[in-house]
């Protein structure tokens, strides 16, 4: 007998156990993670990220949500995930979430490894030593080992790893790539900052000179394994993107309902109705996107590696779009240091980058969905 | 969850009803087999049964249920090889007139109309645009005069599709000039086959008459074929139209149906017409589309209990800019081909397929996707003000008497 | 000395001289060229054509602008021509002023043959016989010679063909491409009729079996003069694709000017302001540089090729653009037959496609302007 | 057209002009050589030879002639090595203030700020914004009252570039709160040295201080400093804002001159970061670009002669959107690099360059593009009124006392 719900496809909604997850989230965020202590990052005064993240993992067990129950996580899917990416993009919050509970997490889960028992705990954590503009499609592993097992190499702009105290490192061997831990502070290791467009997800240089490692997946897994954890990062940053969108759609209508100009309400000039109009309705379509992304990433539906690419092709160019009219519909203002304005358009335009960009995806449908590109250059010229 | 138990297992109240159904399309079947039934008794038969729109009440052939078990019973009759209702000849009449019918009708107007327009025996056709009154519905100006029981009528009508095919109409006309312009509005059900009533074809940019212009000269409708109450008509008038845009913009389709499905066609059939500009100009095109689908799906799966609310509108925006965006495309990557024309002879066709005849057609005709139904300015009005509560526009027409605006 | 002109570049304002020609033109074409005698050709009823022509080669001279005054014509330059461009463009006139005064006499001009005189005195009206869509970049010829000197092959979608007495063929030989005139009427020629997108430039399909002809170029010659020909004609038809572009946006003003809708005009909101706004940005633009393909066209400037190419890649989507805004924004009545904005939609979008589309036209540029494509399909995958 | 003989040739009235212009260049190089002379001396110098800026009158560093000749007085100067007056310190003095102070000054006004302007002694700055007056502008609430034979100013200044460096200002005060807004305004020239100037740097989403905020309290403003009739500031000040757009939009200028030219640069040297996709959305906006700059160029040959209109308006537009496009374009192909800073420490720049620094500092710069001079929701309403001539919002903050309107 046909469930009813297969006349519409996969359920696009959030459940009532999201709502709550969501408004726990918000809650806590509202009252520390405020716009000023973001900003204060920028100059380096970066307090904000251990206390912050020691809550959300530990207090509200959010560095658990993928790690499987056998390993005490909370065996939760990418839908609870995404509504977590969701909140910390509205608030453009410098955690690690995606980082370490996220994608390192996701290399690591078929393992069952123990340090998924620390991972899970928020004792730990760990980031995928990639750089973050790579795409699941595009992943080639930088590092070697030397004869006597020691890892050499550089990985530029890996993200996560300031915060982590431990690195997921994809080595290259003859067999294929293998994932190796290695400690941050380690001999060996050096972990070199980098002045990042978006200061809230801030970029290291990574250089391995000899270090040590233990060996977590092997040869036949571990391609696979950064691939999908790659693949469910960008799954998951649509709906990061879809929260900074949204904060930037919500911000804008709240200030221009209040901003007078010529003697009216700014938002309540046609051109400018309209301007919001279309972009609640992108905010919306995003919405979808995201949602589609993380169902199918949560229940391995084999149009998954689709989703997440339609996702980024979509939800990122939102997010830009939405910081940029956020940025000119507060006119002077929004250009200012002081307001929040400028913290999701940072955001919004490295989130662009991040696990390949919008054309990259969507070159990638082209070849998913059997729409070839032209197979020669200057072939038509007509 | 209500539970119930059904041949000894322990059912959900949803798989309790679709089991209902199931048994109820069976029982029609048996006493109606379609092989051998007349194709109108069938129909008739079915709507009898509650098997015709089972989101509608018991006695008016629905069955109360949720609007979703819809398709489980339609695929069961459709494997039986029952006759359906031939729904795209009577679009307006299931997707507008219907609903319109069913929430402000009085019971004789449901016992009355619904059953025929269902079966399609009889067509319905709406006439609410005027040349005057676009966009701005609320000015129509045709005037309904009341004479004792009946109204007479007197007015013009634009851009109405099957009105040569219809028996019968949605009418929104003037009753009472001397009121502001939404509250002098009465809406109506009119006897197309009235003397007073002329149609004829308007001829649009593909050379076709898909629409017609309705002139109304003294026609004769009786009080009883009011819906809704004198001076309602603007709020009937917007319930039809919420039902329209979400019949437009908000149905479950799978991937790659509509316009970017005959695109991507074109595209896979002539490797030779492709350029990196051109793949790319699609596949951006692509995810939009597929994105609007899922959006659509997300719309369908948020109303399928409720009504439809102003995110239809949302869902048309999309809808429209798509099919226009890749229509014209399609004529650049088809390039010469897409320089010819199939005919310019001036047809009246009874359906009307957006993607149907070739690339021309589709990138004229998708040009009216943004006008028809609310006009894509409106909608954004719409969207703004009714979604995301930004100021209306300070308007001098809202408190004058209709007769005493200015034109 | 410099002469203060070279600190602005090329000129790019009208002349007196073009002020006037363009006035005499245009009350000419306001009282002959009606659009209901326009809308009249898509059914059928072409008498509209041969008279109004006449008027324009012979009574104007406007078939001789281009022709040397040696030859009998005006020996005017492409700054001319363009002006007649954009009035003819105005008023969607369904006249052979581009495919021969333009194209067919860029082609010959060299040749001194006497066939200009005819042509300079509109009483013989040629058509080069190629694709419309066929861009000076991608020409190749595709009639070829027989033993017997007599021409074979086909060639689809050809411009003013229906209008022409006489075939301006482009034709391979083992030593290049000869240029051979054909009259339309001969033995061997079938010309037939295409219904087309822009019925007020109706193509023709035409089969050459064994036809006679006329060599008036020879193989050493006969390539760049079809390219030159097609050049100028891309270079000219941007100033058609302003005429469009300017009639819809001043069709526009004045119909929202009055039109009213909740008691207020409609060109009074905020924003449809705001889009005739930006349309006339665009329209100024699309000026600026049919101005500058005209300007390089008529003084040989190395440019040329350039300017050619920039008109097309800018101004075919400027006339597109405003064709549209202007059916959307003249609401149900711009979907009427009788309303004449669909006359300047279909000449758009099939002026689009003429002498190469803009993406074409851009591939082209980044040939010329040494900003080169990626070398490989999917090089870059992040 | 007139015609005159030099050394024996018939010459058009231009070569004519031009022939004295070089031998006046001759004279001034002859009495003043560049290599012994010191800068600010010969610059004076300059400027009393009316080579300043030749479309300025005679007497006030011009000799009443087109502006386009001043290119060739800059060419033959420079070629002798000759020092300039580095205007980008300068710009808003040069490009708004002198213009403005030359149209509406007093001759004592001309005499005593023009030269020290031209030569960069006395550098200028803006006092128009504020938190509350953005865009609308006439609703400035800074209040100047009349004392005797001065005025006294208190207020707010907001985005004011140059404040720190500046010895004067262009001010938009209120001096009348009893009449609609647009009539209440009058304009100063206001001395930044006056103890009641307090300047603060305002940091901007790119880390840098490049503009201020200005605190006015009690500072004492001569009445002979005011510019233009008491009551008419609002006149003065649009007439400084034209010159200002056309300074932004309207130079001629070579092409890939700008931001299109820093992301050809990065293509033409990164082969490694091309795709087909981000080769044609480079194409299109090299387009664009190119037609803006000949579209500028076309504008100030029409104005040459003339005053700037809103067409400057038309190319600031342009001017911003490709700016922007450009600078997002260059950090998707720059990808990895794209997403590294340069330094976010706060500094306070004396010039700014809006292709300077990094593909991050771009990107960021140029959202201001669109809002500084005029944001350009402003400028379309500009091109749709005064250049299309659509009818112009209804407004209820035209006719009431500026006290009396709602904030």
């Amino acid at each position: 007998m046909t469930p009813p719900s297969t006349s519409t496809g996969v359920n696009l909604l959030y459940s009532e156990v999201e709502d709550s997850l969501r408004q726990n989230l918000r809650d806590l965020l509202t009252v520390r993670c405020t716009p000023a202590r973001v900003i204060a990052m920028y100059d380096g005064e970066g307090d904000l990220q251990p206390s912050l993240w020691r809550e959300l993992s530990v207090d509200l067990g959010l560095a658990g949500l993928l790690v499987p129950e056998e390993r005490g996580g909370a065996g939760a899917s990418a839908r609870e995930a995404a509504v977590v990416m969701e909140e910390l993009g509205r608030f453009v919050a410098p955690v690690s979430f995606l980082t370490s509970a996220v994608v390192a997490t996701t290399a690591l889960r078929g393992t069952n490894h123990e340090i998924l028992d620390g991972l899970g705990a928020g004792q730990r954590t760990a980031a995928l030593t990639v750089p973050l503009h790579l795409s699941a499609f595009g992943f080639r592993a930088a590092v070697r080992m030397d004869g006597e097992g020691r890892l050499h190499g550089a990985v530029t702009s890996v993200a996560g790893a300031l915060d982590a105290d431990v690195l997921v490192v994809p080595v290259r061997s003859g067999a294929g790539v293998e994932l190796h831990l290695v400690d941050v502070d380690g001999v060996g290791v050096t972990v070199e900052t980098v002045t990042s467009l978006d200061m809230t997800r801030q970029l290291a240089d990574i250089v391995f000179t000899g270090a040590d490692s233990t060996l977590v997946v092997g040869a036949d897994a571990g391609d696979a394994a950064v691939r999908e954890a790659l693949e469910v990062g960008a799954a998951l940053l649509a709906s990061e993107q879809l929260g900074v969108a949204q904060w930037c759609l919500d911000r804008l209508v709240s200030y221009l309902v209040d901003r007078k100009q010529f003697g009216r309400p700014v938002g309540g000039l046609q051109a400018i109705k309209h301007r919001l109009a279309d972009l609640y309705v992108l905010v919306e379509s995003a919405r979808a996107a995201a949602r589609y992304a993380a169902a199918t990433a949560a229940d391995g539906d084999p149009d998954r590696e689709v989703a997440a690419s339609l996702a980024q092709a979509f939800c990122s160019e939102v997010a830009v779009k939405a910081a940029e009219e956020c940025v000119q519909l507060h006119g002077g203002i929004g250009m200012t240091w002081e307001y929040p304005a400028h913290l999701y358009l940072k955001r919004a335009k490295a989130d662009q980058i991040a696990f390949g960009t919008a054309g990259a995806h969507r070159q990638r449908l082209g070849e998913l969905v059997a729409l070839n590109p032209a197979t020669q250059i200057g072939l038509r010229h007509d | 969850m209500t539970e119930d138990v059904l041949d000894g297992d322990v059912l959900t109240a949803d798989e309790t009803a679709l089991a209902k159904l199931s048994r109820r399309v069976e029982r029609l079947l048996d006493a109606h087999d379609p092989a051998t039934t007349d194709r109108l008794d069938f129909l008739r038969a079915r709507f009898d049964a509650g098997l015709a729109w089972v989101h509608f009440p018991e006695g008016l052939g629905g069955r109360d249920l949720p609007r979703d078990f819809q398709p489980f019973v339609d695929d069961l009759l459709e494997a039986a090889g029952a006759p359906d209702n031939d729904p795209r000849r009577n679009g307006i009449g299931l997707g507008m007139a219907a609903p319109t019918i069913l929430a402000f009708g009085t019971e004789e107007q449901k016992r009355r109309f619904l059953k025929p327009l269902w079966t399609g025996e009889e067509v319905w056709c709406q006439l609410f645009s005027e040349p005057g009154a676009g966009s701005d519905l609320a000015a129509v100006a045709t005037r309904a005069v009341r004479d004792g029981d009946t109204w007479v009528v007197n007015g013009q009508k634009v851009w109405t599709s099957s009105a040569h095919t219809a028996r019968f109409a949605i009418l929104l006309a003037r009753t009472d000039p001397d009121v502001p312009k939404h509250a002098g509005l009465s809406y109506f059900l009119c006897d197309m086959t009235d003397p007073g009533v002329d149609v004829r074809p308007l001829r649009q940019l593909t050379g076709e008459a898909e629409f017609n212009e309705v002139f109304l000269s003294e026609v004769r409708i009786p009080d009883s074929y009011r819906l809704g109450d004198e001076g309602a008509g603007w709020q009937v008038a917007n319930a039809t139209l919420m039902n329209e845009r979400v019949a437009i913009g908000g149905q479950a389709a799978p991937r790659e149906s509509g316009m970017v499905g005959v695109v991507a066609e074109t595209w896979r059939n002539r490797p030779e017409l492709r350029t990196p500009e051109l793949h790319d100009r699609l596949m951006t095109l692509w995810v939009e589309a597929e994105v609007a689908r899922l959006t659509g799906q997300r719309l369908s799966q948020k109303v399928i209990h409720g009504q439809p609310g102003p995110e239809g509108s949302a869902m048309k925006l999309s809808f429209a800019r798509l099919a226009q965006q890749l229509s014209g495309l399609e004529i650049e990557l088809l390039g010469e081909d897409g320089l010819r024309y199939s005919s310019w002879t001036m047809v009246r066709p009874d359906i009307v397929e957006f993607t149907g005849r070739d690339a021309g057609y589709r990138y004229l005709r998708a040009k009216g996707n943004s006008i028809e139904g609310g006009t894509s300015e409106i909608l954004r009005n719409i969207v703004a003000e009714r979604v995301l509560g930004l100021p209306s526009e300070p308007r001098t027409d809202k408190h004058l008497a209709w007769k005493d605006l200015p034109r």
